[in-house]
């Protein structure tokens, strides 16, 4: 009871991470259709932009610069990058994506070195929120969790609530129209983007000294960050949640079973070769590769995704 | 269509003639990666080896009067590429390679050099390894031509468990790894030794997770408080062994860490104060062991470099007995050089190092240390700028570690 | 447009490569440039058969680095299998299992991936692709874990013909070989009809299965055919390096490759040699130059996606069509014109990014730790003066460029609606 | 005579709650020339869309020479003899027009998906191509990119694609939308040549083409055929007078 009390909680929190750092990448896709497969570096470009913030003024002019700088960033790498690729088609602009991941890590080797930085937790929260038998739960897991709600709860009532998250959404389907009532698409284009990739700073903010902050983070997480959009449903903000929610409660939970592939096929009533490598190999070992295999086996049954509007 | 190609070849090639020209010095290829995502301990490493040839050998004479030079060759980390970089060293005119990052570059490193010299008699290379522990390469794989400066992965755990043997703190035992070559090596040797050693911990879970892959270690550690594990086994080293000392603080998990990398470049920094009194390490040396002159190296290479921490004493260990090896061999041919390594008792400020002749590995006094709030007294200094520092608990003679080899040797 | 497989022209291009590159050692004779040969012949098999799924089906993978990786740990083990019963003519067969290999990995991943087309099948390849490498590494036994799996080309006492394949000129024979036929079945490819239906599908798939055929067939066949060359491909790199390890299936490699034939041109079955050639020397030797090599590499890369998308093939094609229109003449004073400020512009971004990493790597080791050396002169980085130097030179060159630039594209546009307008 | 051409019963499709097709029954006569007409939105390009299988039907039967091809995929009905065009151009852009041609004859001349032949090699497919090419005045344009083609050569390169492989039923979507007169003339003429003795089911708008072209007439309105007649009679039919013809046919 215990233990999976401590897993849940564990499973939850991982799950609101992986929302943090998705939503801004399910953002522009929904919007422009575009998969910004830098995503991850401008998480990363969050997190050292945040710490090289607090060593001058602290972390909480950090929390709230950063993202803008990373946005203003996003939106300039939307005018003056993906929009000319665009023309190129959708290849184009994946290859872009990829090329741009490649320069922001040199990038970043370039302005910060090749080392971790020391980005550290603030003072105020640092320490412990409340205890579970005995297991301690730290305050800035809240502060995480808090954020990250509040990224869903924020661009939800974006979208749907206020004119500008209207516009956006017509501009997605109905650009010539949109641009015939007067608006002005392609700008809105670079909000969009730029306010995705602001969302993925904000992820490196937080996410950046909750971890580690070192060159190495944007693929660390990059591959994951998909597996997230794509179980969902691309371009789907509350598949995105779902399915964030789901790939950490199953990541978590299969840490927790020791059993081995073996007792899973008995369970199926197939024994496999005893001693075969396969057969050794233990669900925990395999959790990080769930999300993976849940991805492929999602786009196989069920292509769309978990909350998917569109097939591809 | 094949214009561009020769011209990128022509380009090539007046590159090889311009590093080619060589003066009269003794020269050291140093193998590593130099860009991309390990660049970092590449380039930290090869500071380290600069350094160590100009101020403990140029120095004080050089070798037979010429200066010992220690170049870069990028390998990107990649094993083919690492046959490459030997091949572009071997043109320059390199006899001698170092390198130590990654098992997969060493295994293809130790093969290339073996081909090459039963193919090329005459132009023979000698491999000096200064950091790849793999135990098969001083066993299965051992060669003549190749010499490991560092103890093994095997050696290692034989160490950390003559200490734990004599630590009855220790009752449950928890082993976690990521999962590959290094991870099941600690694995296997923590079990078998601790069988032998000590029947009474009993190892409460073992655990392997995809190396690089885990961004929240959390679930793990709730899975080693369950099993109530009061000591932990861990090979995990980079970020894997960062998250996963700050997931342990973050839940405020009470137990020790036995660490093989603790105080890899970067490590420490991305640990802070997490791994306060809960980090223990394996090291040849660290800062607060009481050397004067090394501390004085370590203390003006961290001054000279700022943000690179002077780690591999073992670096300078290998620079010298090299240097010392030619000078008794009175000769830089591969071959003379490696006989005059052979069997090598060498003296450095922590005690002597020997160079086994029947597997070419080195034996050296070790040391297993905790990281602590620096006090300026027996944690004298911090590392990497932190605060807390390494404080020795135990020194491990050179004999406590050595071990058998199954090497057999073929002897040109 | 002849019907003849084998016509005259033909045969004199395909036999001269052949003979050229068989030639080549003869001028190369140093050890690292033939090993560098040798890479490239491995890449421009493995490029090529990644250009049968971007260029001529139109599918973007990023996991293409499976097929190599299967096809090259299949080669390995066969020949540690074989042992001492082989000799060196088994040994020059055996990429041919490597190339069984990657078409057995096409036929069960390709029935997985190629259910979709456009960006999903680009995220199934990458997710199998992340699955694969990292299954690479729980299995030992059959990847050899962290040092790989190695074994030694040359086995047996006999030699096949004088050949042993133990120097690495004869390896670079038999690569130079292997890749020859290899490319020669893949031009053919393309004069099929499964070949013209690739691309068919890749233009409009829609139109495809109303004139007949399974697009999701046609693709899975062509992701077997295009395994099956990655696996031969990934075969030559276990016999050339004589160890294979798991990097070699990794995203990275997977990365490379679609680097490498982008670069080359997607659009031209030619292109992606080039792109092999090019990209493998870059790495080595701009690589063995400076430590940003891989900034520039990103550089270089997005300048391609933005400014020509149709690769360095395209480009040559264009010359080609001006040069046959007779315009060429035109445009090459432009050409002229235009290298000098864009030489300037690349010295000063260099020095610029030289600059500072040799101030934050410290790069000059040894010396001093402000002095370094960039473009071969020796310079004071705590000093003003190499900084701006290096940005005056920038701003000349951007300045430069911009207004030669301007002229010179205006010629280019004229020349080209020329081209067109001649066409037309 | 054996079973119709296209026989299709109780047909109905809808998207979400909104129901485009609303029971559809009809019979195309093995033949004939057949156009489908009706307002705006009617349902006609759908009607096609569901013959061809580009769209899932949600119920009733369609059957193809006495076959039920319900559940088939679109290649799988092209190869039993129905090949269709579209209202927005659809053709291999990259593509030169003769091998847009040639592509749109291998399967019927059993090529399927071969390895192992050359293209150029297989006179049949190129003799056949180019007979096509020539039956739609592109025999000059052989080798320039579809993409590049003008408007009408497009729709004459649909048309040409669509007919190429032989098959004995034609569906044409709007071949003439957006055509001058002069090219309408053309392309009503190009028809009439390339579909003889084939059975031609098009959608249309142009009523001179309609009726200078079909043998019979069926009008779709709000998802249903209200009536299929000669021309002559649907011009005095009273239902469609009402519903749709009789505002339309005085306009012109």
């Amino acid at each position: 009871m215990e233990f999976v009390a401590i897993s849940l909680l564990n499973g939850i929190t991982y799950g609101l991470l992986l929302f943090m750092l998705s939503s801004g990448l399910t953002l522009i896709f929904s919007m422009m259709g575009i998969l910004n497969f830098a995503h991850a570096s401008f998480y990363m470009l969050g997190a050292y932009f945040a710490y090289q913030i607090s060593s001058w003024v602290g972390f909480w002019p950090g929390l709230l610069v950063a993202p803008l700088l990373v946005g203003a960033v996003g939106a300039a790498v939307e005018r003056y990058g993906l929009r000319r690729a665009h023309r190129f088609g959708h290849v184009a602009e994946l290859l872009f994506t990829f090329g741009l991941a490649f320069v922001v890590e040199e990038v970043v080797h370039l302005i910060w070195g090749k080392v971790a930085v020391d980005y550290r937790i603030p003072a105020e929260l640092d320490g412990t929120l409340f205890t579970l038998f005995d297991t301690s739960f730290p305050i800035y897991k809240g502060f995480m969790m808090l954020i990250s709600v509040g990224m869903l709860v924020a661009l939800y009532a974006l979208l749907t609530r206020t004119r500008i998250g209207l516009i956006i959404q017509a501009a997605l389907t109905k650009p010539d129209m949109v641009e015939a009532l007067g608006h002005n698409v392609p700008r809105i284009f670079m909000l969009v983007f730029g306010g995705g990739t602001a969302l993925a700073g904000l992820a490196g903010v937080i996410g950046g000294n909750a971890f580690v902050t070192e060159p190495g983070m944007a693929a660390a997480v990059g591959s994951i960050v998909f597996v997230i959009v794509v179980v969902g449903g691309l371009g789907s903000l509350g598949g995105a949640f779902v399915a964030s929610l789901l790939i950490g409660c199953i990541q978590t939970f299969s840490v927790a079973l020791s059993i081995s592939i073996t007792d899973v096929f008995a369970l199926a009533g197939v024994s496999l070769p005893a001693g075969s490598q396969v057969a050794r190999l233990t669900i925990t070992q395999l959790a990080p590769v769930l999300p993976y295999l849940l991805m492929v086996a999602i786009l196989i049954f069920r292509p769309r995704g978990l909350m998917g509007a569109r097939e591809s | 269509m094949k214009s561009p190609f020769l011209n990128r070849l022509a380009l090539a090639a007046s590159v090889m003639l311009i590093g080619g020209s060589a003066l009269a010095q003794v020269k050291i290829a140093y193998i590593d990666p130099l860009s991309g995502p390990f660049a970092n301990v590449g380039e930290a490493g090869l500071k380290g080896f600069k350094e160590a040839a100009e101020i403990l050998v140029n120095q004080k004479g050089g070798i037979m009067g010429q200066k010992l030079e220690i170049n870069g060759f990028d390998n990107k980390g990649s094993p083919q590429e690492t046959q490459l970089q030997l091949k572009a060293a071997i043109d320059q005119g390199y006899r001698f390679v170092t390198l130590g990052n990654g098992s997969g570059a060493a295994h293809s490193l130790i093969d290339a050099v073996n081909k090459w010299n039963a193919r090329n008699p005459d132009k023979t290379v000698l491999f000096f390894n200064y950091a790849a522990v793999d135990p098969t390469l001083t066993n299965e794989k051992c060669s003549f031509w190749h010499f490991r400066f560092d103890a093994n992965t095997e050696m290692k755990m034989e160490a950390i468990s003559n200490f734990m043997e004599k630590d009855k703190t220790i009752k449950k035992l928890f082993i976690i790894g990521q999962d590959y070559a290094h991870g099941h090596q600690v694995a296997k040797y923590t079990k078998e030794m601790l069988a032998a050693k000590r029947k009474d911990i009993k190892i409460v879970g073992e655990d392997l997770h995809p190396i690089g892959r885990v961004k929240d270690f959390a679930p793990y550690i709730a899975k080693i408080k369950a099993s109530g594990a009061d000591t932990v086994m861990t090979g995990n080293w980079g970020n894997d062994l960062s998250l996963l000392i700050k997931a342990a603080k973050d839940a405020g998990l009470k137990a020790r860490f036995f660490t093989y990398y603790a105080g890899g470049l970067g490590t420490p920094q991305a640990m802070g104060a997490a791994g306060e009194n809960l980090v223990l390490q394996l090291t040849e040396w660290h800062m607060n062991v009481p050397t004067k002159n090394t501390e004085k190296f370590a203390l003006d290479f961290n001054k000279k470099y700022p943000g690179v921490w002077f780690y591999y004493l073992r670096v300078n260990n290998m620079v010298e007995m090299v240097a010392k090896a030619m000078n008794t061999a009175k000769s830089t041919d591969p071959k003379a050089v490696a006989l005059a390594l052979e069997d090598m008792r060498f003296q450095n400020d922590t005690g002597e190092v020997w160079m086994r002749k029947s597997d070419h590995q080195a034996m050296q006094p070790l040391y297993i240390s905790i990281f602590s709030k620096a006090d300026g007294k027996t944690v004298k200094h911090d590392s990497e700028g932190t605060g807390y520092g390494w404080k020795t608990l135990a020194t491990i003679s050179q004999r406590d570690s050595q071990l058998p080899t199954s090497c057999i040797m073929e002897r040109p | 447009m002849s019907s003849r497989l084998v016509t005259r022209s033909r045969l004199l291009l395909w036999g001269g490569c052949l003979a050229l590159a068989l030639a080549l050692p003869l001028v190369f004779k140093s050890g690292f440039l033939i090993s560098l040969l040798c890479q490239m012949g491995i890449m421009v098999v493995f490029s090529l058969s990644y250009n049968m799924l971007l260029g001529q089906t139109g599918l973007l993978s990023f996991g293409h680095a499976v097929y190599y990786g299967l096809g090259a740990f299949a080669t390995m083990h066969t020949l540690n299998a074989i042992g001492k019963d082989g000799g060196p003519l088994v040994v020059a067969l055996l990429p041919a299992v490597g190339a069984c290999a990657g078409l057995a990995g096409g036929v069960l991943l390709g029935y997985v991936t190629t259910r979709k087309a456009g960006t999903t099948f680009a995220m199934i390849t990458l997710g199998i692709g992340e699955l694969v490498a990292a299954c690479s590494l729980m299995f030992p036994g059959v990847f050899g874990g962290e040092g790989g799996v190695s074994g030694n080309r040359v086995i047996g006492k006999e030699s096949f013909l004088g050949f042993t394949w133990g120097p690495q000129v004869e390896m670079y024979g038999l690569i130079v070989l292997w890749a020859f036929v290899c490319t020669v079945a893949m031009f053919a490819l393309t004069q099929t009809p499964l070949g013209r239906m690739a691309n068919a599908v890749r233009d409009n798939p829609e139109r495809a299965e109303f004139v007949g055929y399974d697009t999701e067939r046609v693709r899975l066949l062509m992701v077997i055919l295009s395994g099956m060359f990655a696996g031969a491909a990934g075969g030559l790199t276990a016999l050339n390096y004589e160890i294979v390890t798991a990097e070699t299936l990794n995203a990275h490699t997977s990365g490379v490759v679609l680097l490498m034939t982008f670069v080359g041109g997607i659009g031209f079955f030619y292109g992606p040699i080039i792109g092999a050639i090019l990209i493998t020397v870059m790495q080595i030797v701009i690589g063995g130059m400076t430590h940003a090599w891989l900034l520039y590499f990103g550089l270089f890369f997005l300048f391609m996606v933005l400014k020509a998308p149709g690769g360095i093939a395209s480009l040559i094609a264009v010359q080609r069509n001006l040069w046959n229109a007779g315009l060429f003449g035109r445009m090459l004073p432009h050409y002229l014109a235009m290298a000098l400020p864009v030489l300037i512009l690349l010295a000063g971004l260099v020095g610029l990014v030289e600059l500072t990493y040799a101030l934050l790597a410290g790069e000059g080791v040894g010396a001093g730790d402000t002095a370094t050396k960039v473009l071969g002169m020796q310079l004071k980085l705590g000093s003003p003066a190499p900084w701006v130097t290096a940005l005056a030179v920038t701003g000349t060159g951007l300045i430069l460029t911009r207004w030669i630039g301007n002229r010179a594209g205006a010629a280019w546009n004229a020349a080209l609606a020329t081209l067109h307008g001649d066409k037309a | 005579m054996s079973a119709p051409a296209i026989r299709i019963k109780g047909l109905k499709k809808n998207f979400g709650a909104s129901e485009i097709i609303r029971g559809v029954d009809l019979d195309i006569h093995r033949g004939e020339r057949h156009a489908i007409i009706g307002p705006n939105g009617a349902g006609k390009s759908t009607l096609f869309h569901l013959i061809s299988a580009r769209l899932p039907v949600s119920s009733g039967t369609i059957e193809l020479k006495g076959e039920n091809v319900v559940g088939l995929k679109p290649f799988e009905i092209n190869r039993r003899g129905l090949s269709r065009s579209f209202q927005i151009t659809n053709i291999f852009h990259n593509l030169s027009v003769f091998e847009n041609l040639r592509c749109a004859v291998l399967w019927s001349l059993g090529y399927r998906y071969s390895f192992w032949q050359r293209l150029a090699g297989l006179a049949d497919a190129r003799q056949r191509a180019e007979a096509v090419m020539e039956d739609i005045g592109l025999g000059k344009r052989r080798d320039t990119p579809a993409g590049i083609l003008s408007y009408a050569e497009q729709r004459a390169l649909e048309i040409g694609i669509t007919i190429a492989s032989g098959a004995d039923v034609i569906l044409l979507d709007e071949p003439t939308a957006g055509m001058s007169n002069t090219e309408t003339e053309e392309a009503v003429a190009l028809i009439r040549r390339v579909t003889e003795g084939k059975t031609l089911v098009m959608v249309e708008h142009d009523m001179g083409v309609v009726f200078g072209l079909a043998d019979r007439i069926s009008v779709l309105v709000y998802g249903q055929v209200i009536a299929t007649d000669a021309p002559a009679a649907i011009r005095c039919n009273a239902a469609v007078q009402e519903a749709y013809l009789g505002t339309s046919l005085n306009h012109d």
